[in-house]
């Protein structure tokens, strides 16, 4: 039999990556992803809601094997788990309401409050880039709740990944509300090298496997076929 | 009795329970000075006569007068009575001191603040002036080292004494008591009887309803004997003790002793 | 945005997707197992700790009093963090360390383990007062009768103390079905959770967290019913007033 | 809940420091202090000077919310204890629903339900958005404190019903056999005697207050579990910030505890 | 008395509470069919002797014999002595039907249940042979009608009849009564001496402590009096009653009368 392997999700919703549907299955392009790698590795991978901000934790005491949350590889978490290469990488947006213009940079935030999700490292680098110029930096469990207290007004800008901001800006809600105010300056120190799986330290025949099946699929169109279902450009990154 | 006040003056009393008519006509009437034990058997409704005094109860019909002003009353819209006037059921309320069968004193005061409470929060006495006054009754019942000590830290007999001294707080023109000493062990009686006792030599007017008979024969002015919801016999209590006329006065006072 | 029509989406409910309601009942279902199943285990830990804080030898006696303090002074979402995070890799690496192989626990599993100890304290405390309150002559005259000790326990002192026991544990109940809820924390699909995944799906979030709120008290309002049955059975030993 | 149910519930007294020499508690105290040694030794504790200061101020925070929270909350279930006792029937019904409802369901959803739920409705409406009230609405304290003074409201509610029902009639009828008029016989009597009778519960209840304080961190409220939580996501430390989050709630719920001994101790309540 | 068989024999029986000493070498010995009353002043130790015999109380020294089977101790370790073989501990229980002054009947069963208890659940009597025989006991304290109803809903002189229903359900060969009456109120007292002056006149072996001196002096058939811990005086009750020798006894029955 194939070997099992507990896939660590996070338990809030992340579009167009992983979030539930109404008949509680998990769907988004993360899924595709690892129903690929994993059919290439001949894993059999279940998934495995975890709190995203204990997902960490819950790797190192063995709750679950992997993360596959869109999670970047940065130098800190390196210290505390091991990742596989990378499987996707894009840039880094900030998003606010229609009819406010300001750049996304210390000085145009000056003053405003900026909605992160927790333990991400747009956190971080709001943080420390914003968060010490005169905005405030408001941290919420999920993207979701910070992308809907932006359009309540309870927020000024809410900074994320560009995907799954330009995903919001599609929905009814999104578009209703808010517009796009460009990318941040990059940092890779924060914002790392890109997405990879998150493994635990010491690992490494699980984590040549998985190094193997994205190499392999990106190789053969499967990372290509199930991309175009969700974007039209490449996700990959350069 | 004819050149002293009437204190009390109470005309054809009826209270009727539902379909119990306890009370049927009772009248009294109580001078200054006057100390009338109530007595009579379980159930005969001396404890509700007590209460209709002070518009605890309700009478259903009959007028009640103290010192002179009679309280008035109205239809309640349900066939009963109730008071026309409420603030006058108020003030003269505090004008009539209530010693409960069992104590009823506020739990969450000390016994100087249970004293001062009435004269300070209903007569606006001033509240140094109330002290002063409640220390002096304290002593006089003999619980002046007890001032600063909840009820519930008291006993009977203590607390009692505590309730008389409230009582006799708001300077009341009649002193009530409904059976105080039945709730008490026998060895706390006789504390309680003592300080009642005194106020009755102090020519102080009271009305009592009581089992203590020994007592009501040393004590009273003037005995009510209550059954059936009327007055069956009253007088002066060696002539209603001594010897008896009505057949169930006579029953009573054998079945007592 | 959004008018007051459309605020009111009763088809998101529905049971069958694209309609949420299944996935809620799920969570119902989720977070009754675990409710019932750490109400049990923190019966039985109660039990064990009743006996051990009343009969015990000195070092148990002191143990299950840190226990129990602990328990009852720390918030509960804090509890099912340690417990959740460290309490399961500390029990991992025990059964690991006793040559079991790394047990594999399931996120019910960790559920019921995590809510049954904070449980276990509660009912340790509600069961000691409970036996307590059971005259000392009871027991007395099993063992004037020749009853074993465990006897003793099985045959006079537990059922004699459940009259007492059960207002206590009837409120323990209530709590376990609520504090499901704090393992949404952890990311545990119960109730509370999928509503609120529901909610963010949709955008929905009055209408869910009004329907969650309807699922929990429907759970409750029917625990009420049958604790009333229940105390009404145990409690026809006492008189009325007792 | 019946003061035995909150007491099993919530520290409500130390465990008694008599016979603290007995032997097997000089043993017992020597390995907790090995184990403490060991705690302190061995794991990672040099983020604490880092964080000292927001520490500090999360306990402020969750300090604040407890007591304005408890005293908002009490402050509510007095007319709610009230109603339930003498109101008018349409009052008593809505006393007795609230209660039901507030208790049979988790705060943590009540408090997802306000701030996600009535929160995201409230800027629909732009006389709520232009009002002075906004800048408050906007933020997710007021919702914490909301939340969390229901909730207490609803506990303490049905202790101060039968507080207000326990007061002996005798008592009341005594007020007013001295003339008081029945706003006095409230104020003076009844009010202060049922709050006295509450008393002895009202220290479990507030722990068990102070245990629910850090769901509002879910909300993005910065108690002191919050600071921890950004703790653990900062450094990737899993277990010692939660310990010391737990030291922490210990020694408030022991401070409480004493607080409270010291005035109960001031009030007898015996007999209440 | 000599060509009946030993019920009990209690030698040298000491008892010590900490530093107070309780009974200081008792020895007493019951053969079938005596009926053996103690009695003794407040606080002289008539409870711990009784149960130190069944082992309820540990005793710090000498021997209990019961049926001729001596109860095995040894040393627990803090100067005192407990029961080597707890097995034969509650063997031997089992034999004795203890009656206590407060029922101790167990609340969450029926008087029925009750009674069955033991018999089925420690001696293994199958349960319809149980309830059979429990009926005809409960006919015979007069309770039959009540062998459905839990105990907390019946008087105090029932609840102890049912006691000692349930003491007989175990056909022990002593029963041991510990002052069966001093919880009752005076009119209850009657119900239930006359059913243990009943079970002495079949001829069952009982020890009893009562202070009941008439019913002792009327069933006994020998008394002891205990005083400051040992045996100050025993005898026929008529001897004893009659013509007490120690000064003690003397006070003892005058302070009683
Ligand atoms: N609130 C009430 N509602 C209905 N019936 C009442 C009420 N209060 C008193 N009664 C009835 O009225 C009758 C007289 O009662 P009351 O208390 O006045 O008697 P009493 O003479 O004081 O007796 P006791 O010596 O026992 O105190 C009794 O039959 C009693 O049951
Ligand atoms: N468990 C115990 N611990 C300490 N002292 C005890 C204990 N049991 C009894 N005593 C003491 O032993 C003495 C004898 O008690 P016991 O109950 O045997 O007296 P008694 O003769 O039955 O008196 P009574 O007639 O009042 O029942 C008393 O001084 C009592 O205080
Ligand atoms: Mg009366
Ligand atoms: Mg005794």
């Amino acid at each position: 039999a194939a070997q099992q392997v507990r896939v660590g999700f996070a338990a809030e919703p992340y579009p167009p990556f992983t979030s539930p549907d109404a008949s509680g299955n998990w769907e988004g392009w993360e899924v595709d992803f690892m129903k690929a790698i994993c059919a290439e590795a001949k894993l059999d991978c279940v998934i495995t809601p975890v709190a995203w901000d204990g997902i960490i934790p819950a790797l190192t005491s063995n709750k679950i094997d992997m993360i596959i949350g869109s999670m970047s590889i940065t130098a800190e978490r390196l210290q505390t788990i091991d990742f596989s290469d990378k499987y996707y990488n894009t840039p880094t947006a900030v998003i606010g309401p229609k009819g406010q213009d300001f750049e996304p940079t210390p000085e145009g935030l000056s003053g405003k409050t900026i909605g992160v999700q927790v333990a991400t490292i747009h956190q971080v680098y709001a943080n420390k880039y914003f968060g010490e110029n005169g905005a405030t930096v408001k941290e919420y469990q999920t993207q979701d709740e910070a992308n809907n207290d932006l359009a309540a007004g309870r927020i000024d800008a809410v900074q994320a990944d560009s995907i799954a901001l330009s995903d919001f800006l599609k929905t009814e809600q999104g578009a209703a509300c808010c517009d796009l105010k460009g990318n941040v300056k990059d940092d890779p120190e924060i914002l790392g090298a890109g997405v990879g799986v998150g493994l635990r330290k010491g690992e490494t025949e699980l984590k040549e496997k998985i190094n193997a099946a994205i190499k392999a699929i990106r190789e053969n169109g499967t990372y290509d076929e199930f991309s175009k279902k969700y974007f039209d450009f490449d996700v990959y990154g350069g | 009795m004819t050149e002293r006040a009437e204190a009390i003056a109470v005309r054809d009393l009826h209270k009727r329970f539902g379909p119990l008519d306890v009370l049927k006509g009772v009248s009294l009437t109580a001078h200054e000075g006057d100390v009338i034990a109530i007595i009579g058997g379980s159930g005969s409704g001396k404890s509700t006569f007590l209460r209709c005094i002070n518009m605890l109860e309700m009478p259903s019909a009959g007028s009640v007068t103290i010192h002179g002003e009679t309280i008035a009353m109205k239809n309640d819209g349900h066939g009963g009575m109730m008071p026309a006037d409420r603030k006058q059921v108020q003030r003269l309320r505090s004008r009539l001191g209530m010693v409960f069968q069992s104590f009823n004193l506020w739990q969450h005061m000390t016994i100087l603040e249970n004293v001062i409470e009435a004269p300070v929060h209903v007569l606006g006495v001033r509240k140094d002036e109330a002290i002063e006054r409640a220390e002096t009754l304290l002593r006089r019942v003999g619980l002046h080292e007890k001032r600063d000590a909840y009820p519930a830290f008291l006993s009977g007999g203590q607390q009692q004494r505590a309730a008389i001294a409230r009582a006799l707080a708001i300077q009341p023109h009649v002193m009530l008591f409904d059976e105080p000493t039945s709730a008490l062990d026998p060895e706390l009686v006789g504390e309680v009887l003592s300080v009642i006792g005194d106020l009755a030599k102090e020519k102080r007017t009271m009305i009592l309803v009581t089992h203590e008979m020994k007592f009501a024969r040393n004590v009273a002015s003037h005995v009510v004997f209550l059954a059936n919801g009327v007055i069956e016999e009253q007088g002066p209590p060696d002539e209603l003790f001594g010897s008896p006329k009505s057949e169930r006065l006579k029953k009573f006072i054998s079945s007592i002793h | 945005m959004a008018d007051a029509g459309s605020l009111i989406n009763w088809s998101l409910l529905a049971l069958e997707p694209p309609g949420w309601g299944g996935v809620l009942l799920a969570g119902l279902w989720q977070s009754v197992q675990i409710a019932v199943g750490g109400y049990a285990l923190g019966l039985l830990l109660g039990t064990g700790g009743a006996m051990g804080k009343l009969y015990g030898g000195p070092v148990t006696k002191d143990l299950l009093e840190v226990y129990t303090t602990v328990v009852r002074a720390v918030p509960e979402l804090v509890l099912i963090l340690i417990l959740y995070y460290a309490g399961t890799d500390v029990l991992n690496k025990m059964s690991a360390a006793l040559g079991f192989g790394s047990v594999d626990i399931s996120g019910l599993a960790a559920g019921i383990f995590v809510i049954g100890v904070v449980q276990g304290a509660y009912s340790t405390e509600v069961l000691r007062g409970a036996i307590k309150a059971v005259p000392a002559g009871q027991m007395e005259a099993a063992r004037a009768y020749g009853m074993s000790p465990l006897q003793v326990m099985r045959r006079i002192t537990l059922p004699a103390m459940l009259p007492h026991a059960i207002p206590g544990l009837s409120n323990l109940w209530l709590i376990a079905t609520k504090d499901t809820a704090l393992l949404a924390v952890v990311g545990f699909s119960e109730l509370t959770l999928v509503t609120r995944q529901a909610a963010g799906s949709t955008k929905a979030y009055l209408l869910f967290f009004c329907a969650a709120g309807m699922l929990y008290l429907l759970l409750t309002l029917l625990s009420n019913v049958l604790i009333g049955i229940i105390e009404r059975h145990y409690r026809r030993g006492l008189t009325r007033h007792a | 809940m019946s003061e035995e149910t909150v007491s099993a519930l919530a520290l409500t007294e130390l465990p008694s420091k008599r016979a603290l020499l007995k032997p097997h508690r000089i043993v017992l105290m020597a390995i907790a202090a090995v184990l403490v040694f060991c705690i302190v030794w061995f794991m990672r504790w040099d983020w604490v000077p880092k964080y000292s200061g927001r520490l500090v101020y999360g306990v402020g925070v969750t300090l604040l919310i407890l007591f304005t929270t408890s005293i908002l909350g009490f402050l509510l279930a007095v007319p709610i204890g009230l109603v339930q006792v003498t109101g008018p029937w349409p009052l008593k019904l809505l006393a007795r629903g609230f209660c039901t409802i507030i208790r049979g369901t988790p705060l943590l959803l009540q408090l997802w339900l306000l701030y996600y739920g009535l929160g995201s409705l409230f800027p629909q409406f732009p006389e709520i958005r232009n009002s002075f009230l906004w800048p408050y609405l906007r933020e997710a304290w007021p919702y914490g404190v909301a939340a969390l003074t229901i909730s207490f409201a609803a506990y303490e509610g049905e202790v101060m019903r039968g507080a207000f029902a326990g007061v002996p009639a005798g008592e009341l009828e005594a007020a007013r056999a001295y003339g008081m008029s029945r706003f006095t016989m409230f104020r003076r009597i009844w009010l202060p005697r049922a709050v006295h009778r509450a008393l002895p519960t009202l220290n479990g209840e507030t722990v068990l207050q102070l245990k629910a304080t850090p769901l509002v961190a879910t909300i993005t409220v910065i108690d002191v579990y919050a600071v921890i939580s950004k703790v653990r996501q900062e450094t990737y430390i899993t277990y010692e910030p939660l310990l010391l989050l737990a030291l922490i709630y210990l020694c408030l719920t022991a401070i409480l505890v004493v607080a409270f001994r010291y005035f109960e101790r001031r009030i007898p309540t015996r007999g209440a």
